[in-house]
């Protein structure tokens, strides 16, 4: 019973915090460069969001506790779910809390109340954007666990850290049911964490925006906690591809020593990730809201095609 | 123990049989009648639910042979580790109920007397008790049957309304056909009994020791599973289920939703684990594909519906569906004989099986008081109610959450332990199902987010937004008793929710009693608030630290800061500056079920029917337009139509015999002779 | 011996001396209370023979001329136990009628004589030991209500009693020459005389009976008495005489002629079977009685008349009550047993309760009847309960016997069952589906409030659901010994 | 006299009723049916009579007294006084085709005595080849109700039907025993006074005997 795992814990949880502006700060730089502008550079999120905590928070009259709770609940759920993805270390504390599914789970439960929280205030495009956010959620989420699945069939767990382990040990030797699974495991990050060609972050034309036209009404701490815990979410999903289909770096010795190593192999993988998305930004469009059922179908074809290349094949 | 646990059930029983005898006495007064009765089957329920804990934490069976019945066949009853557990479901759920009910049913004094609503209360809570007790074919089909006569007049209870006739019409008559062909089964079961001809033969004790040959255990088993099926609102056979509990007063929608529907899951299992005990792996097979069926489309009619408790009865048929994955589950994982994962799937049904009972009686309920304080039941209609009535919509908002399977309430572990159940099917000797089963844990991922959004809707547009009618009635939050009724079982929902293990602890025995062996042993393994199900290797969850983070996330977030507390002004509602914004253009049921709508509509017969009113000076300004969308089963046209056409034409056809010469009556008789006697000769 | 015979005495003479008392004073204002009286002491008489035989097991009287056992007995408690309600039924019911001026005073001297030689006619069906005279019996009882059917004069009335009167007239004609047959293939054995008709000696000697014969000879039973049990395609008489007749002679009806009729034709198969060694007469039997079974069923569903309605399920129920005793067996047959007894029970409740209703009308026509459980609850209730009776809901008796017959069948005949389960269901849907609107809603103007007849109501009601919970142990022990009889 | 001459004259006059009913199933007038009805009866009791003779069997004499007052007088008056009463006597019933219906009695005819033919086999009587004729005449008085439309003509062949059944008990048995005999002819005597009464009804009706509108009872589409 050493100290040293809660160390790393609070660590990981402190990275989670503290980077995640930086890495969306990152993608909106290399996207500058790509389409060749000046960027606002790397700490123009922080600043974001410190302009946000320092305002007033101005609330519809008829907004109900749920519309006040929601941005705290969000925040919780991301926070937690930085605690459990094995980020820099993989045996954590809370590791055991929960297993993959779950913490697909607490990103529904944070959607849940996102959308809850758009229906309040009684505006068409609060209800818009609920409605659209749960109609992709409910086409994604089944995605994602299949493709999550095909990891944990692979793997014989659910639980990220001994998938991890088991990865390590060396057991799971390259399966081309992994192929298909990571390449859904994109397209669900995409539509999860509203990028390009499901939704687009930047946009506030109406009739486009998606996660943004949820949160129209908020403002002031509310809505920088909502920013936030949209920026640690993308943070984590990447992660948690890291964690899934290339845990190489993740530290697997309780030392604190060995946390240094594994951020510098965090920062270059986060790194090349941000230029990925901005590939995949750049040279797509924004899908009409009904062709996305064609793209996350797509991943879910993807997704089982995983899984059942890993009964036929492996 | 000097009491024993079936004699505390039986009499729980008796002063409800007591209270229904008890009630026309009393028709005078009705608001005492109300409290007196409803009181009284709080506790015989509370009584119930403490025969059956106990029943189960001590694996006891116990039996008793009643006086009544059949001379050579009275009725046996038993109370062991299954019944325990189910009459824990009900005891618990109509213990709630009941408290909830003191308060709800007040609301028809006045109106009418309430009298005959009071006895069949009490007549459908013993029948379902005595459902789950029942140890003899007679005494189960009895009690069986009157459990449906019961709850048929309580959907009838405002039998002034037509629509109200023609549901409770279709549910009796597809219950009752339904408990024929449970009949029959039981018939076969008997019939290969030890002792066939003489009476006893009908015992369970005897149907477990017979030896059936495999075709007639096939046809024993699937007329039991057709009738309770039937009962349980499995897709196809679900028609009555979202006619009937709509219209039923409130609470007692709560139970037959609740509960009712369970004592079908009770049948399924007490048949196929307990009475035939082997089987062929294509049943658990049948029995999962058809769970699968009935949680998609379930979920799927649910988010296409705009009234509020019609929406719930299709989520019943939604988590009715994930029940029967679980058990179907169980049976492959049984006849494959691996016990272990038998058990999992076993549990992770039952354990289901008890929280839908509590989340789906708390929105029952929660509907309820909604429709109490609005005489409201279309959601269009609705909006805003959170302000009106905080209590309802917070217990309401745990239903919603807990039954759209989110951490940390309790509808996420039963999913969760059905998604580690398929995770295990590799295990499994058959390549076909190991390739089917993975298609199964993807309907269920998608179900669940479904779910999700389709209560997303119940809430959002039920409770937030505005007041979306024409007419404001004066809305008033629900009385204490229906409020303390719901919050009971929302603090079950989330016990049920962080305290996992404990409770798998407690109900291991019925896994041991039908497979053998126990997953406690693994599942505890861990310490008492982890969950861990088959191996610590292989997944953990752990509820309350899911919870206790979030938690402690949030006040810690919170607090932070408040330290400099920023000032909140209340402003009108910004919505991109647009100002004349009024209550019409909220999004409403049907606008949010839309994009869904749109990518399943092929699974639904839609009319959609626009109207352009009277132009104004341009085309493309009209006064107003008119949107009518009508959304209805293809089951009804596909298979039930068809029947009710062809019983009408046949009787027309045999009409016809009976056509007013009396030649040709006497015709019949002659030639019925002549035929007889060829036939002899 | 000698008290018996005086019980006997008693249980056929009482009706008798009654149907001549009351042809003449049966308009007084008393007369309906006589009628009840004599009904009243028929039955005690009838539970004094019971006690006998269950005392003594089953005895010859008048010189071996009547036969008793376990069988007839509880059936001739049974007649003249519903032959009491229907008499307290109809004083109340007579009366409105003649408030109503549908009937007279000669009528009413009528219709009390004859209602009374109606029960002496089936008492003596019963208790015969003699198969001519189990046949002339019959004869009486058929003459004896032709006239009570066109009793109200009306066109489709007397057409109804015609129908009746010629359709029984002729399948008893059939009945008669089976029972030559019978007599023929007797006195080869028995020798010729009196003693060849007599049951004792025949079940006794059923052995040597010559088969071809007795197979003849029971097509035209069959075809004779299954005239009168309605069997299909013989039934057509029934509906129209049960619908035209007044309501309480269509609940003797189809309360208690059905079943007397049945127990003749079990009373013949049993010889037959004893003499044919072959089930043949069990599959015509349970030919006919699925053909009722599913032709009532279907009928059920387009009727518009209340007593037609119910006379059809009628039909259906002596349908199921016929296909038990083909089917044989120890479950089956005590359950046809068990369906006799509770279906005239509940059937003859449910008349009771039709009566009320249409009275309280004025019309049979069932569109026009609604509103009855704020009108008036015990009718509404009545009827509902003794619908979800007679549609074979627990805890009423007819469940059990149903449960019984339908077990017995998908293990003795798996292939009927489909049928069995085709009708049962048809039937249930049709009957709710025309009972549910009557008794529920508002009162309609049309419907005018009246009192009913409690007591036979309640007692039919309360009998049939202490059956369907708990059998008696005498109930039990008659009905093995009956099961043993008929083996 | 010796067996054989009594079977023949028993076999004669079974000839004899059968023609009475092929008589009574083509012929028109109320009159006529009525005396053929007579006939018939008076055939059968004089049968019956001389099979107690043979037989020794003295309680047929008895029947054959009862068949000869009420078939042959009584039931013949009756009708006789009805039809003047309800001034009928001109009708004629319209029968759908003769042949037809002469066919099918022919061939109910060969069925009955193929079907009788095992009873014959084993019964020692004289009178054992009549059965088939009593059994057609059964079948052949059903076969007039059917195609009558008149009440008094489907009346007398149901009672011509009766006269079938009581010549197989004569012949197939000697006779029933009595107590049956008495009480079959007290039912029959009932039985009239019924349809008397009930021509009476039908004819204050429907003023008239004809059935055919008798047909409102039916499960009407």
């Amino acid at each position: 019973m050493t100290v040293v795992p809660y160390i790393i814990e609070l660590l990981q949880i402190g990275v989670l915090i503290g980077l995640a502006p930086a890495f969306v700060g990152w993608v909106r730089m290399v996207k500058c460069w790509a389409q060749g502008r000046r960027s606002a550079g790397l700490l123009q999120p922080y600043r974001d969001l410190a302009k946000l905590f320092s305002k007033d928070v101005l609330l519809a009259e008829n907004a109900s506790w749920i519309f006040r709770f929601t941005p705290y609940l969000v925040f919780g759920t991301a926070v937690l779910a930085g605690g459990i993805i094995p980020i820099l270390s993989i045996d954590l504390p809370l590791a055991p809390t929960a297993d993959v599914i779950v913490i697909v789970a607490l990103f529904a439960i944070a959607r849940f109340f996102i959308a809850l929280a758009g229906m309040d205030i009684g505006t068409a495009f609060g209800g818009m954007g609920s409605s659209r956010e749960m109609m992709i959620a409910s086409l994604a989420e089944p995605a994602m666990l299949m493709a999550i699945f095909t990891v944990s069939l692979a793997n014989r767990s659910t639980s990220l850290s001994e998938i991890i382990q088991v990865i390590y040990s060396g057991q799971s030797v390259i399966r081309p049911s992994l192929a298909f699974a990571f390449l859904a495991f994109v397209l669900i990050a995409l539509a999860e964490t509203g990028r390009v060609p499901v939704d687009n972050p930047a946009t506030h034309l109406e009739l486009t925006m998606v996660h943004e036209a949820m949160i129209l009404e908020y403002s002031g701490r509310h809505l920088a906690l909502i920013e936030w815990a949209g920026m640690m979410k993308l943070f984590l999903f990447t992660s948690l591809g890291i964690a899934a289909f290339a845990p190489w770096g993740i530290a697997a010795r309780e030392e604190l020593s060995a946390v240094p190593l594994a951020l510098l192999y965090m920062i270059i993988k986060f790194g090349v990730v941000g230029v990925a998305i901005v590939l995949i930004e750049t040279g797509l469009a924004k899908m009409r809201l009904f062709r996305l059922t064609e793209f996350l179908g797509a991943a879910f074809l993807l997704a089982t095609l995983g899984m059942l290349a890993f009964f036929i094949l492996d | 123990m000097s009491i024993d646990s079936i004699s505390l059930a039986c009499s729980a029983i008796v002063l409800l049989l007591g209270s229904a005898a008890f009630a026309p006495l009393l028709k005078r007064m009705q608001a005492f009648l109300i409290e007196f009765s409803f009181l009284l089957s709080t506790v015989a329920s509370f009584l119930v639910t403490a025969a059956g804990v106990w029943a189960v934490a001590r694996g006891i069976n116990e039996q008793v042979i009643l006086l009544i019945g059949l001379p050579d066949l009275p009725f046996h009853l038993r109370l062991d580790a299954l019944s325990g557990f189910f009459l824990t479901v009900i005891g618990l759920l109509s213990m709630f109920v009941s408290i909830y009910s003191i308060g709800y049913v007040k609301g028809y004094i006045g109106q009418r007397s309430v009298t005959s609503l009071v006895i069949f209360y009490c007549l459908f809570v013993a029948g379902m008790l005595m459902v789950v007790l029942s140890d003899d074919a007679l005494c189960f089909l009895v009690s069986w049957e009157i459990m449906a006569a019961a709850s048929y007049f309580l959907v009838v209870f405002e039998n002034e309304k037509p629509e109200n006739r023609r549901a409770a019409f279709l549910y009796l008559v597809v219950a009752h056909v339904g408990a024929i062909a449970i009949l029959l089964s039981f018939g076969i079961l008997a019939g290969f009994a030890v002792k066939a001809e003489s009476f006893s033969g009908y015992t369970f004790d005897s149907m477990r020791s017979a030896q059936l040959p495999i075709e007639w255990a096939t046809a024993a088993f699937f007329l039991s599973f057709f009738g309770f099926a039937a009962k349980a609102g499995v897709i196809p056979l679900h028609v009555w289920l979202p006619e009937a509990h709509p219209v039923a007063p409130s609470n007692v929608s709560a139970l037959m939703s609740g509960v009712m529907l369970k004592t079908a899951i009770y049948g399924i299992v007490r048949v196929t684990f307990d009475l035939i005990h082997v089987f062929p792996v294509w049943w658990g097979a049948i029995v999962l594909i058809l769970g699968l069926i009935s949680a998609v489309m379930g979920v799927l009619y649910a988010l296409m519906q705009h009234d509020l408790k019609r929406l719930l009865a299709y989520h019943s048929v939604e988590n009715i569906g994930i029940i029967l994955i679980g058990i179907g589950l169980a049976m492959i994982f049984k006849s494959f004989n691996l016990p272990l994962l038998a058990a999992l799937g076993l549990i992770a049904g039952l354990y289901h099986t008890m929280n839908h009972a509590m989340f789906k009686g708390l929105l029952f309920m929660g509907a309820g008081s909604v429709l109490h304080a609005t005489g409201e039941r279309n959601m269009e209609e609705m909006g805003g109610l959170i302000h009106k009535m905080p209590w309802t919509a917070a217990l309401f908002l745990i239903g919603c959450v807990s039954i759209s399977a989110l951490p940390p309430f309790n509808g996420f572990v039963s999913e969760w332990l059905t998604f580690q159940a398929f995770l295990l099917t590799p295990a499994l000797p058959s390549p076909l199902i190991r390739l089917l089963i993975p298609l199964g844990a993807a309907l269920l991922a998608l179900t669940g987010a479904l779910a999700a959004a389709c209560f997303v809707k119940a809430f959002g547009v039920t409770f937030l937004g505005h007041w979306r009618g024409q007419h404001h009635p004066r809305v008033h939050e629900a009385s204490w008793s229906m409020r303390l009724g719901m919050l009971l079982a929302a603090v079950t929902c989330f016990c049920l929710g962080i305290l996992p293990s404990a409770f798998i602890d407690w109900m291991d025995v019925i896994a041991e009693q039908f497979t053998g062996t126990t997953i406690a042993s693994s599942a505890g393994r861990y310490g008492w608030m982890w969950l861990t199900p088959v191996s610590y290797e292989r997944a953990s969850y752990s509820g309350l630290i899911v919870f206790l983070g979030i938690l402690a996330i949030v006040a810690l977030a919170f607090v932070m800061l408040h330290v400099k507390a920023g000032r909140i002004r209340r402003v009108p509602i910004w919505d991109c500056g647009f100002e004349k914004i009024n209550q019409r253009m909220q999004y409403n049921a049907t606008s949010f079920s839309m994009p869904i709508r749109r990518i399943f509509g092929y699974l639904f017969s839609i009319r959609e029917r626009v109207e352009l009113a009277p132009q104004a000076a341009h085309k493309a300004f009209p006064k107003k337009i008119n949107y009518h969308i009508s959304i209805r089963d293809r089951i009804w046209g596909w298979l039930y139509k068809p029947v009710v056409d062809a019983s009408f034409w046949l009787s027309r056809k045999v009409g016809k015999l009976q056509q007013g010469r009396i030649q040709a009556y006497l015709i019949y008789s002659f030639v019925t002779i002549i035929i007889l006697l060829v036939f002899l000769r | 011996m000698a008290d018996t015979s005086i019980m006997l005495l008693i249980l056929l003479g009482v009706p008798l001396v009654c149907a001549a008392a009351l042809a003449f004073a049966g308009d007084r204002k008393f007369a309906p209370e006589i009628n009840i009286l004599c009904s009243a002491s028929t039955f005690a008489a009838g539970l004094g023979l019971a006690v006998e035989v269950y005392m003594q097991g089953p005895m010859l009287a008048g010189g071996k001329f009547f036969f008793v056992d376990a069988f007839n007995v509880y059936l001739a408690v049974l007649t003249s136990f519903v032959s009491m309600t229907t008499a307290i039924f109809s004083r109340r019911y007579m009366r409105k009628e003649r408030e109503h001026g549908r009937v007279g005073h000669r009528r009413m001297r009528f219709y009390h004589a004859m209602f009374q030689m109606f029960i002496f006619a089936m008492l003596l069906c019963l208790l015969t030991n003699n198969v001519g005279v189990l046949w002339i019996a019959m004869e009486l009882a058929t003459l004896s209500t032709v006239l009570l059917v066109s009793l109200y004069r009306t066109p489709t009335a007397i057409e109804a009693a015609w129908k009746y009167f010629i359709l029984c007239g002729v399948g008893i004609a059939q009945a008669l020459f089976g029972t030559v047959l019978l007599y023929f293939a007797a006195e080869k054995v028995l020798g010729e005389g009196g003693e060849a008709l007599l049951w004792t000696n025949l079940s006794r000697v059923s052995g040597h009976l010559e088969p071809t014969v007795l197979s003849l000879a029971f097509v035209f039973l069959m075809v004779g008495y299954g005239t009168k049990v309605g069997l299909v395609p013989l039934h057509n008489w029934l509906p129209d005489a049960h619908s035209e007749g007044p309501t309480p002679i269509s609940a003797v009806l189809s309360g208690l002629l059905l079943n007397i009729a049945l127990y003749a034709l079990v009373r013949c198969k049993v010889l037959v079977d004893g003499s044919t060694q072959s089930h043949h007469a069990g599959d015509i039997m349970m030919g006919f009685g699925i053909l009722s079974i599913l032709v009532a069923a279907f009928s059920l569903l387009r009727q518009k008349d209340i007593k037609r309605m119910f006379s059809y399920s009628s039909i259906e129920h002596m349908g199921i009550a016929t296909f038990a005793f083909g089917l044989g067996g120890q479950l089956a047959t005590f359950g046809a047993l068990l369906h006799m007894l509770v279906h005239s029970l509940a059937k003859s409740a449910i008349f009771f309760t039709v009566g009320h209703a249409s009275q309280m009308h004025k019309t049979q026509q069932m569109d026009r009847i609604r509103g009855l459980f704020r009108g008036n609850p015990l009718v509404g209730w009545g009827l509902m309960f003794g619908v979800l009776a007679i549609v074979g809901m627990p805890p009423f008796g007819i469940f059990t016997s149903e449960f019984l017959i339908l077990t017995a069948t998908i293990k003795d005949a798996p292939l009927w069952t489909p049928l069995l389960l085709l009708g049962l269901g048809v039937a249930f849907a049709a009957l709710l589906r025309k009972v549910q609107p009557m008794v529920s809603g508002e009162i309609p103007p049309n419907q005018k409030p009246m009192k009913a007849a409690h007591l036979p109501v309640m007692l039919h009601m309360a009998l049939v659901l202490i059956i369907g919970l708990y059998i008696p142990d005498f109930l039990n022990q008659w009905f093995h010994t009956a099961v043993g009889l008929l083996k | 006299m010796e067996l054989t001459t009594v079977a023949h004259i028993n076999s004669f006059l079974a000839a004899l009723v059968l023609l009475t009913a092929f008589g009574m199933l083509v012929q028109k007038r109320i009159y006529g049916l009525i005396h053929l009805f007579a006939w018939q009866g008076l055939f059968l009791s004089l049968n019956t009579a001389i099979v107690g003779y043979v037989a020794g069997k003295h309680h047929l004499y008895i029947s054959s007294l009862l068949t000869l007052s009420l078939k042959v007088i009584l039931l013949p008056y009756i009708l006789h006084v009805l039809i003047h009463r309800l001034k009928i006597r001109k009708e004629v019933e319209t029968i759908v085709n003769i042949p037809m219906t002469m066919l099918i009695g022919i061939a109910l005819v060969i069925f009955s005595y193929h079907l009788t033919a095992p009873v014959r086999e084993l019964s020692t009587l004289i009178t054992r080849s009549t059965l088939a004729i009593a059994l057609a005449t059964v079948m052949i008085g059903l076969l007039m109700m059917i195609t009558r439309r008149h009440a008094v003509t489907q009346i007398i062949g149901f009672l011509a039907l009766e006269n079938g059944l009581f010549f197989a008990a004569t012949s197939a048995t000697y006779g029933m025993p009595l107590v049956v005999e008495l009480g079959v002819a007290l039912d029959i005597l009932i039985a009239a006074f019924i349809f008397g009464i009930f021509f009476f009804h039908i004819h204050t009706t429907f003023d008239s005997l004809d059935i055919e509108q008798m047909a409102r009872l039916r499960e009407e589409d």
